[in-house]
């Protein structure tokens, strides 16, 4: 997930998440082209971080 | 016996677009409509009705041309011409499609069709065949057991919108989108009009705050409000109807010419096949997946007939949807919490997402802005001060949940806040947007700035 | 001597926003000003010409009233009381701004304002200082050597949205947003009007298609349009004057009441005591940078006074940046090239980014839009069918270049765009962004469908 594009909203979770943008890298994305989204974030976060 | 790839059962904003799509994508289409096409959308729905509004609007600025710095004299209606110009535009756009069937190859097959098994559909005998049969007929008015439409004192909306006469009294029994669009209008008009809503609240799907300000505007217009009431029994006297209505105080008689039913909708699944295929429904709707395939393989169906909120602009995407993941294409599902919704009547209502008592309920901690349209410049200078915009947002990560506008024009306004929250906006994006001067959308960028304690105008 | 944090010389709306947002960052704030609260922008800009301009479509119902199925008789304007409107909404909005200062707990230094060394600003000789001193002195009306202004026969916008007898017939010399504003406005209310336009297209800065369009639509309204002209020379005559206009076809003598010259803008840097101070000025506008801090340490400038476009909202957008950048926030400097540029002429015209000529140039290969509003049911619903939508998107990596709007109400509608813009979207989002039926803004939607080969209603 090289190309990633991150939407305000997911800077503001990972920010207080404390997720680094590498580690935002490793989420797949479900939406257009592989973006990732608050709802692929938030099921990672609820994974317990799993990547 | 005709071969296609699609066929789609109904021709309205479901339907129609369907079609089109899919004949984009290479498909072989057609499409079956007992009536003319369009379906409700164009020929009984969101078209002639704001057609109607248009008048509505036109004829309160003629009302009011005095505060403009105008004159006139003898500013009148003629209610036959106004119902007479919304069937032409109804017709006009109707002849649209028309076009764009032709102009996309689509074969349009007139006459009642059912749906049967093996992937057939027959219409008035004769049958087709499809790889891929969508079902989108669409609904129709619902009646309450106790307001039975017989067309004449008791009417639902298709007449409501092509009386020959005007009516001098009128109740609305629901405060809906359509219930309030044609008491806003009758109003106008100068009918003397009474709304009656079952639930606390007018437009009951809004915001609160929305709805009592829309309360606020339509008593301020002229119409009688009873809330916590409902329509018991209707009797038919000499010259009109005589209504039973029970209110928390107890019941009363109210008198009117005619009675408008504006209680919802009821799909149109009886007697198409659904039986005969075997494809399952609940409680009036046909059941489908993210990509709107029914329990049969090969069956689709979209739009009002199915689960979801009855409005053109979903029905439309979600016969897009069906057909871009029918052509292979990769598609998103629809997001169910992301479709703006739209009151056309005066003042305009829009809104999307979640409520601030939804939004609460869903266990947010919430920050909420809000910007009356008496503090916009634009709004004081075309003087539309009525409404406002109103903001909710995630405290904690800033999401925007929800958007609720009231006020001139906001219909046109709403398109912002649902793209900002498509692209997964913050609060912070949207005030930092620079808001053209001076436009009523500016009051969206100071109702954000209101909710981040940063409000300019206020 | 008082001393404060923060003083602002001027209070357009670069001054008056500035000290609000100053004052609510906890800095002690005062405003300089020699005339009515509120600057150019809300009395004699931007809100007196749309309070006019909100008169002039109202009467264009009243013209067009049968259309709509309504009656009317004698329809008129009274020209004094559409002024009168104009000013007391200007005196409103004035009086608000003058609230706004008490409840900021803003000191208003009513008087001539001048920058010293030293961070002092002096008002007719009362001197005060301050740590930040942020001139927004504005602009004013151009002179042409070729067409000085005599306020009687050749004016400026001031007076233009005074007079106390409407003109007959009126040239207006310059199609920028100012000068087609005012030749809609009388034109509507019966001045016979004649525009003079240098370049070969009208609003100038505008995509060439919005031009064209435009330039129809005025025309067919009964405007006369010489563009490739100017004004050589204007003679007084015993009933007005007569202007020699050079052509590409030589030229040609027009006689009028009154010629309006909206040839743009001249700052207000004359005689502020910036060569006291040393501050750096660059064909007569002031040198800034990103924080709009000029040369001198403590002295910045904002609005019209600067570089940029000439407008309102960035005034505000650059006050408020400068002093959140003052009162240490983390901020964000503004892009100049996602700025809205509306004019509220009929039709309206709204636009952000490129046109599609600038993008060509940029070197971009394009995937270009476009929706008529004549494809519209909105549209036809509401008899509003003039203008359409264009989009221009990179073809590489979907980057929404630029957004061109022309029709009834696109100055509410642009904000979709620039948010869209500012949150990086590519077209496909905007496209999968579920618009509400039946409205304007679907044409936004159609008209990226349009660029990706997708569009439904064409
Ligand atoms: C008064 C009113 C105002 C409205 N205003 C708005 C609005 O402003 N905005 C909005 O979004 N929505 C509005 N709606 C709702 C909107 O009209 C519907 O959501 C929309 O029309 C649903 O589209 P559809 O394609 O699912 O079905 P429909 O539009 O109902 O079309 C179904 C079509 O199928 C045909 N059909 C049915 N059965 C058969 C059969 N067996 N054989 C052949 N043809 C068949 C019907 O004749 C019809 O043409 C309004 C509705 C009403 C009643
Ligand atoms: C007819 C017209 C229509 C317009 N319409 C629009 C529109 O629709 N949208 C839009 O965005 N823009 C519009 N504009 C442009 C807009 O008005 C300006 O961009 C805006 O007013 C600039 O704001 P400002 O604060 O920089 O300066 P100004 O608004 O010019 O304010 C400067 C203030 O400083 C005061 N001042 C100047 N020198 C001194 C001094 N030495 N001491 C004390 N006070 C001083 C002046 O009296 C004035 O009040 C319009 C302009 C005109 C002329």
């Amino acid at each position: 997930n090289g190309n990633l594009f991150i939407s305000p909203l997911i800077k503001s979770i990972a920010q207080q998440q404390h997720i680094s943008y590498e580690e935002l890298a490793r989420i797949p994305g479900t939406g257009k082209d592989g973006r990732l989204r608050k709802s692929d974030l938030m099921q990672y976060i609820e994974e317990g971080r799993p990547y | 016996m005709s071969k296609y790839d699609v066929i789609v059962l109904g021709s309205g904003p479901g339907g129609y677009v369907t079609a089109i799509r899919a004949s984009q994508l290479g498909l072989k289409t057609a499409v079956v409509e007992k009536e003319s096409l369009g379906g409700v959308c164009l020929n009984w729905g969101c078209i002639p009705t704001k057609a109607l509004l248009k008048s509505a609007q036109v004829f309160e600025y003629l009302k009011h041309a005095e505060d403009y710095g105008l004159k006139v004299e003898n500013a009148d209606k003629d209610f036959t011409a106004v119902v007479k110009r919304s069937r032409g535009v109804a017709e006009g756009m109707s002849k649209g499609v028309q076009f764009l069937m032709k102009k996309n190859k689509i074969d349009v097959i007139e006459g009642y069709g059912k749906i049967k098994p093996g992937k057939k559909v027959d219409v008035d005998g004769k049958e087709y065949s499809a790889d891929h049969i969508i079902i989108a007929t669409g609904a129709r008015s619902r009646e309450l057991p106790s307001l039975p439409q017989d067309g004449e004192t008791v009417i639902g909306y298709r007449k409501a919108m092509t009386l020959e006469k005007q009516p001098k009294k009128m109740i609305v029994v629901g405060s809906g989108a359509i219930g309030v669009e044609f008491a806003s209008f009758y109003n106008s008009m100068g009918t003397e009009v009474t709304i009656v809503e079952y639930m606390p609240n007018v437009v009951p799907v809004e915001d609160e705050d929305v709805s009592k300000q829309f309360e606020r505007s339509m008593k301020k217009a002229g119409i009688t409000v009873m809330t916590n009431s409902s329509v018991e029994k209707v009797e038919k006297t000499e010259n009109g109807v005589k209504a039973t209505v029970k209110t928390k105080k107890g019941e009363e008689v109210l008198e009117a010419d005619i009675v408008l039913s504006a209680v919802g909708i009821k799909t149109n699944i009886e007697n198409i096949g659904l039986e005969d295929v075997g494809i399952v429904v609940d409680s009036d709707k046909i059941i489908v997946n993210d990509w709107y395939q029914t329990n049969i393989p090969g069956y689709y169906a979209i739009g009002d007939v199915t689960k979801g909120p009855a409005l053109a602009h979903v029905a439309s995407a979600e016969g897009i949807t069906c057909v871009e993941k029918i052509a292979g294409m990769h598609v998103e599902a629809i997001d169910y919490s992301n479709i703006p919704g739209c009151t056309y009547a005066t003042p305009e209502i829009a809104s999307v997402g979640m409520t601030e008592k939804q939004a609460k309920e869903a266990g947010y901690e919430l920050k909420v802005g809000k910007f009356p349209f008496s503090a916009s410049g634009k709004a004081s200078a075309a003087g539309t001060k009525d409404g406002f915009v109103k903001v909710i947002f995630d405290a904690k990560y800033g999401e925007w949940l929800g958007c609720h506008m009231i006020g001139a024009g906001v219909t046109d306004m709403i398109a912002e806040a649902v793209l900002g929250r498509k692209l997964e906006t913050t609060g912070h994006e949207v005030l930092k947007t620079i808001h053209p001067h001076p436009t009523m959308s500016e009051a969206v960028m100071e109702a954000v700035a209101d909710a981040y304690g940063e409000v300019i105008h206020l």
